[in-house]
């Protein structure tokens, strides 16, 4: 097996796509969960971006057209999760300053 | 134009279009979103009702979208399954969309907060059809990386329906329910790269015929299952349903048992339709088991809860469970073990969908749903609670319901290939079933007179919506044959 | 007694965390196995794409791909990019704890600089996706970044578009990509089926207006909740109290 | 299909069209449930006797319709179902009237009439069924439809008892879908018309088709109330009274004894059977049972409870006499199907009336009773003695046959059964009746209703039993007659069964 660049690169999407997962997994807070999807989702990019080239004579433009649409769907999706955990975490606080409210009132 | 529609294959789009245009429209008209939402439900519904017609009457086919054959373009795919799927959206959908109607009316009417009431109608109605035509296009897509986006639409939109109601629960339900299917979807899109890397082709059928066990595929497959496993909340993964599906408005919780849940589970089934003969039977049986824990556990774990909601979709982590037993039947007989797990399907998401709205109106009359102080709630909601009833009987697989119909197809098929330890899951199920929904119907049947007073604030819609979804569940118990028919159409 | 159990819950969830790398370690050598092994990768659709080109009325292959061959992809996206802003808008009114803090007068003096040029490189990048790198995302992206650079400076450039307009903007987009399509399926028979002599018109036309809704939805996903919905913090307070009770 | 097709599906509409307006009708709108009912009831009646008449004539009935491919659900009427939908559609419009004083002012009444209607509609789908799948649909139904009315009271203990009976009945009902369904898998769909279906694989599978044969037999063993299965019966008790009379003689039991009658007659064949060893097993279950419920009932107080265990007792002569096998025992099992189900309804139609007109639940408070309602307790004394087996009534008819069929058959012993369980009959059945007749009054009654003019009860409470006891009187009197059950059921075992 001949070890091209184009194999360096894939391995690299497929590490990030498990660095990824390994945040996702891992990490406690909201933020850094979807900045972990985020990660996966640029290995998964970078990935087909190498098969695009997989075999160097002729690039192939449909995995680049993928990669396009797949960070646009990516952006709405992380945009999503940003608003809802933004949600999430006021009413934590919103909770918080209830039970403080209710605490000094008693 | 209306040449166009009656030779042209411009049916199989339609049921995709109609649902976007109507999402669009809903959305602009903001202080009436109501006309347009009900509308393009019915106009969907049409349209899907119009190409059932279509295939049976003239077979299945496929439609290449913009002209161009693959492995170049996208391609729609029409045949027996992929029709019948649009055909049960379009029955729920109808219904569910009916119902909520009257559910935001009522809500609207009843207590003093109409601002964030309208708030939530107004983003029901485009969210509510952007999802139907995602479940659509997913159905009738032949295209691996179609089908991805379509499987990121239905995602995001059934997360905004979860959060629509605002409750603190429903934002955190919403925000797992969030990243669970953006992990799932990942994982799909790095399959389908897997399969694009080997096959250079992304149409589903051609990749089919061409398939063998090479390392790359057996990294497709296995990240393409669990990926949509984490969709369709197969055992392992089914921690984020019940939250989910418990703590979303009625309707919603209806779309999403009823329906999202399938939609995952339908693309699963299309791989490994495929797949399947080459995999011989450790996979397929390793699912199986994973499908009988998740019979048993979602079915203990359903009826040790004290709100009907939350049984109710705990019941619907135990129904997955049937979905996954079929793949070692189907190795010896797939086009039997397909009619059947499809029977189930269609009848689950009937019965399922009746049985979160009958809950749905049930929470809206008494104000809560907690099992232990529903008796006597029959008195003022007596269609509501024959439609739980009914549902429930189909998820026992009584007759004369479609459960029972396909409860027998799935025992017939295990006993005559003798697995008994499938046999054993079946009923098993069936029994735990039983159990947990006699426990909820008898609350809420029961001849007590413990009423639950005050005037019925609920509209009449929301009851009959789903009585007669529920009565769909039980025609299914007498529609077999034509039903079959329809799954046996060839692409 | 009670540090001791602390410490047995800290080694425990060590001892997950090590397991669960353990396992991603594995999965990696599995993934990897995947890509290395299995002789050579088919060589795509290159060629096929090459090959209808001249039908396709762009001279971009990617573009070709995306606003011709797998259009109904990108018809999706659109929508995709549209049920983004839907759900942003549809979640519970929300301000964030940390206000923004005071614009500054060099965020002022840029943001008056850098827009036009930004629109200027947004047509740009928009014009040249027609036979090279470049296309409408690239150009919606740039426009998006526009946008949020308007918002982060509050400008009085925001008002030229009124509030009650904005709904009908952000489905501009998706309804025309729709209605092209549909178009084409009543004047040909197929959907998203444009005829070879206007084919390029078509795709040059949508590409911009396409941009131009990309810009506009990611600057509404970047704002984070419609925006005629401002409530104070104790309307939230009062809310969740209510629902609190409710459960 | 031709108009005497549509007999059939007629039948079970006659039924299920009133029960599901009766559902949807207002509590308050007495005159028209009561004018629903009873027009249901007697239109099925005149639609029976049509079918009867047809039968008589040789015409053949039945309905098929496809639910899967290979799957049908058929409805036929052969002389054996015609036995049993002449029962059960003239003891529905004997319960019925009943009900409707019994119930007179207690609530939810819509609820209970609409269930009965789908009770009785289900029941009668039981005895149309034309092959095992149609059987079990029906079977399965009769379940559901039946809750209800068990915790139609809605106390605690109701609930408890409507819970044991879902238990025992949806378990039942699995093992019974299981049996067909494997059943299915070895010898396709199970036809009752087409006996001698399973023959050809006795050789081969013998042994799977003994397991099926138990599986079957315990689903409808359930309600049938054989031995370890009865458990539900006795605790089912708190339901109403004509609930009562519903489940002990027209519907529940007497489906799970009819099911015993079709699995092995129709579904495995005597012969079959008998090659299997499957009788032998069975005939000692119900003599069991038929010991069993006797004893148990010796030293029950309550008077519905010792009522439900001389049921337990009684049905297990049904299934005594099919698995003796000989033409005449299966006569004497038949027949008592009818005898005993006039029997035991005008049991509990009296056991009903002295609980609703004096408050009576106990045999000990009995005493005297015969002076304040000295009609219901001619009835019950009818009806008792009949159970008994005195000759000439009703139940010395079955017995008789059974005995001789026994002797034919070379089972002597199963003379010693019936004449034991007779003793044990009179000896649970006579301390009632002396207690009633000859004993003084003990104390005020605990709740007496009064009498209405010159009557002891209301009129539809008294006119029911009495016409129940008169008709189990004259059944047994005219047994050779030709109109007579006995002679439908030699006809049955003549025609159907060539025996």
């Amino acid at each position: 097996m001949i070890f091209s660049p184009g194999h360096v690169y894939g391995l690299t999407g497929l590490l990030l796509f498990i660095v990824g997962l390994a945040g996702l997994i891992l990490c406690a807070q909201l933020l850094r969960k979807i900045l972990a999807v985020n990660i996966m989702a640029s290995g998964v990019f970078l990935f087909l971006v190498t098969i695009a080239h997989g075999n160097g004579v002729l690039i192939d433009p449909v995995p680049h057209a993928m990669v396009l649409t797949g960070i646009v769907v990516s952006v709405s999706s992380t945009a999503v999760a940003l608003a809802l955990a933004g949600r999430v975490q006021d009413m934590a606080h919103c909770r918080d300053l209830l039970k403080k409210k209710a605490r000094g009132e008693g | 134009m209306i040449r166009l529609l009656l030779q042209g294959d411009c049916w199989l789009i339609l049921p995709v279009i109609l649902p976007l245009l109507g999402a669009l429209l809903s959305f602009l008209l903001k202080k009436q979103p109501r006309l347009p939402g009900v509308l393009g439900a019915l106009v969907t519904f049409f349209a899907s009702a119009a190409l059932a017609w279509k295939l049976v009457s003239h077979g299945g086919g496929r439609y290449y979208l913009g002209g161009w054959q693959p492995p170049l373009g996208i391609s729609l795919r029409a045949d027996g399954p992929a029709v019948l799927m649009v055909l049960m959206t379009a029955v729920t959908g109808l219904a569910v969309s009916v119902y909520a109607g009257g559910y935001f009316q009522s809500r609207i009417n009843k207590r003093g907060e109409e601002q964030r009431h309208l708030a939530q109608e107004r983003s029901f109605w485009p969210l509510w059809l952007l999802l139907w035509a995602a479940l659509n296009g997913m159905f009738l897509s032949a295209d691996i990386f179609n089908m991805y986006v379509t499987l990121e639409l239905v995602a995001l939109s059934s997360v905004g329906l979860t959060a629509l109601s605002g409750k603190p629960a429903s934002q955190v339900a919403a925000m797992r329910y969030l990243l669970v299917s953006l992990l799932g979807s990942l994982s799909f899109l790095l399959g389908v790269a897997f399969l694009y890397k080997v096959h250079g082709s992304l149409d589903l059928l051609a990749i089919g015929a061409a398939l063998s066990l090479a390392p790359a595929v057996v990294m497709a497959m296995v990240l393409i299952s669990v990926g949509l496993m984490l969709k369709t909340a197969l055992f392992p993964f089914h921690f984020w349903l019940p939250p989910a599906h418990a703590n979303a408005l009625a309707p919603v919780s209806a779309i999403l048992s009823g329906l999202v849940i399938n939609g995952a589970w339908y693309l699963f089934f299309r791989f490994w339709q495929g797949v399947l003969p080459l995999v011989g039977e450790g996979a397929a049986t390793l699912l199986a088991v994973l499908g009988g824990v998740a019979i048993v556990w979602g079915a203990y774990q359903a009826f040790c809860q004290q709100r009907l909601k939350m049984l109710v979709a705990y019941s619907t982590v135990a129904q997955i469970g049937y979905l996954f037993i079929i793949f070692p039947l189907m190795e010896m007989g797939p086009e039997q073990g397909a009619a059947a797990v499809f029977y189930f399907v269609i009848s689950h998401s009937c019965a399922k969908a009746a049985m979160f709205l009958a809950a749905g109106t049930l929470f809206l009359q008494v104000g809560h749903d907690r099992i232990s102080d529903l008796d006597g709630v029959r008195q003022v909601l007596p269609k509501t609670t024959f439609a739980f009833a009914l549902g429930g009987l189909s998820l026992m697989g009584l007759p004369p319901t479609g459960g029972f119909i396909a409860k027998y197809m799935y025992l017939s098929q295990a006993v005559s290939q003798e697995r008994w330890w499938l046999v054993a899951v079946i009923v098993a199920g069936s029994c735990l079933a039983a159990v947990y929904i006699c426990r909820a119907v008898a609350h809420i049947l029961s001849p007590r007179l413990v009423a639950v007073a005050g005037p019925v604030v609920v509209a009449a819609s929301m009851e009959w919506s789903a009585l007669a979804l529920a009565l769909v569940a039980m025609l299914l118990g007498f529609v077999g044959p034509l039903v079959l028919h329809l799954i046996e159409v060839a692409g | 007694m009670r540090a001791c159990e602390s410490t047995g819950h800290r080694c425990g969830r060590r001892l997950g965390s090590l397991l669960s790398l353990v396992m991603l370690a594995m999965l990696f050598a599995a993934l990897a196995w995947g890509c290395l092994t299995g002789g050579a990768p088919s060589s795509g659709l290159g060629q096929s794409v090459d090959a209808a080109l001249h039908d396709s009325g762009v001279e971009s292959r990617v573009t070709a791909v995306l606003l011709n061959y797998r259009a109904y992809d990108t018809l999706l996206e659109c929508f995709v990019l549209f049920l983004g802003v839907v759900v942003v808008w549809s979640l519970r009114p929300y301000r964030p704890q940390h206000p923004d803090p005071p614009i500054g007068s060099i965020l002022a003096s840029l943001v008056r600089f850098l827009i036009p040029l930004m629109v200027l490189v947004g047509g740009y990048l928009l014009w040249a996706g027609s036979n090279q790198a470049g296309g409408a995302f690239q150009a919606g992206a740039i426009l998006g970044g526009a946008g949020v650079l308007l918002l982060l400076a509050s400008s009085p450039l925001l008002h030229v578009l009124p509030k009650v307009l904005l709904p009908g903007a952000i489905c501009l987009g998706p309804l025309f990509f729709l209605v092209v399509a549909v178009g084409a399926m009543v004047l040909g028979g197929v959907f998203l089926g444009y005829r070879r002599e206007t084919a390029a018109i078509v795709i040059v036309v949508l590409e911009a207006v396409a941009a131009g809704a990309i810009g506009l939805s990611l600057a509404a996903l970047f704002r984070g909740s419609r925006p005629e919905e401002t409530s104070s913090a104790q309307a939230r307070t009062d809310a969740l109290t209510q629902e609190e009770g409710q459960e | 299909m031709i108009w005497h097709d549509w007999l059939l599906v007629m039948i079970l509409l006659s039924s299920l069209g009133p029960g599901l307006i009766i559902f949807s009708l207002a509590e308050s709108s007495r005159a028209s449930r009561t004018t629903l009912n009873i027009f249901g009831a007697v239109t099925k009646m005149v639609l029976v006797l049509v079918m009867i008449l047809g039968i008589y004539r040789g015409h053949s009935f039945a309905v098929h319709f496809t639910i899967l491919p290979g799957l049908e659900l058929v409805l036929r009427a052969d002389p054996l179902s015609a036995l049993f939908v002449t029962l059960s559609s003239i003891l529905w419009l004997f319960t019925t009237l009943y009900a409707i004083a019994y119930l007179e002012d207690s609530p939810n009444r819509s609820h209970f009439f609409g269930y009965f209607s789908l009770c009785v509609t289900v029941t009668i789908g039981i005895a149309l069924a034309g092959n095992l799948l149609t059987f079990l649909f029906f079977f399965e139904m009769l379940t559901l439809s039946t809750y209800p009315l068990v915790v139609h009271r809605g106390t605690a203990e109701a609930m408890a008892a409507g819970k044991v009976y879902l238990v025992y009945t949806l378990a039942g009902g699995i093992l019974l879908f299981i049996g067909v369904v494997w059943l299915h898998a070895m010898a396709g769909p199970v036809d009752f018309s087409r006996p001698g279906l399973l023959t050809p694989l006795v050789a081969g599978h013998g042994t799977t088709l003994k397991i099926i044969f138990y599986l079957l037999l315990a689903g409808v063993g359930v309600k049938a109330a054989l031995f370890p299965l009865h458990g539900w019966l006795p605790r089912a008790m708190v339901a109403p009274a004509p609930v009562s009379a519903l489940l002990h003689a027209v519907a529940v039991v007497k489906a799970g004894a009819f099911g015993i009658i079709r699995i092995v007659l129709d579904v495995y064949g005597l012969d079959t059977a008998r090659t299997l060893g499957l009788l032998l097993p069975l005939m000692l279950l119900s003599s069991i049972t038929i010991m069993y419920g006797s004893v148990r009932a010796l030293s029950q107080d309550n008077l519905k409870r010792r009522l439900a265990f001389s049921t337990v007792s009684q049905v297990s002569y049904i299934a005594l006499g099919i698995s003796i096998g000989s033409p005449l025992a299966i006569m004497g099992g038949m027949v008592h199907l009818v005898h005993q189900g006039l029997m035991k309804i005008t049991l509990f139609f009296c056991a009903g009336n002295i609980a609703e007109t004096l408050g009576i639940h106990d045999i000990s408070r009995m005493n005297g009773v015969g002076r304040r309602l000295p009609v219901t307790m001619a009835a019950f004394t009818l009806a008792a003695m009949g159970m008994i087996g005195l000759p000439p009534m009703a139940g010395f008819v079955s017995k008789w046959y059974l005995g001789l069929g026994a002797l034919a058959q070379g089972q002597g012993w199963i003379v010693w059964v019936l004449v034991l369980s007779s003793l044990l009959n009179g000896a649970y059945f006579l301390p009632i009746l002396y207690g009633a007749w000859f004993k003084e009054q003990e104390g005020e009654w605990p709740a007496d209703s009064g009498t209405v003019g010159s009557l002891e009860s209301h009129w539809m409470l008294i006119v029911p039993p009495v016409i129940t006891a008169v008709v189990s009187l004259l059944v047994g009197l005219l047994a050779n007659s030709s109109l007579s059950p006995l002679a439908w059921v030699r006809f049955i075992v003549r025609t159907g069964y060539g025996l």
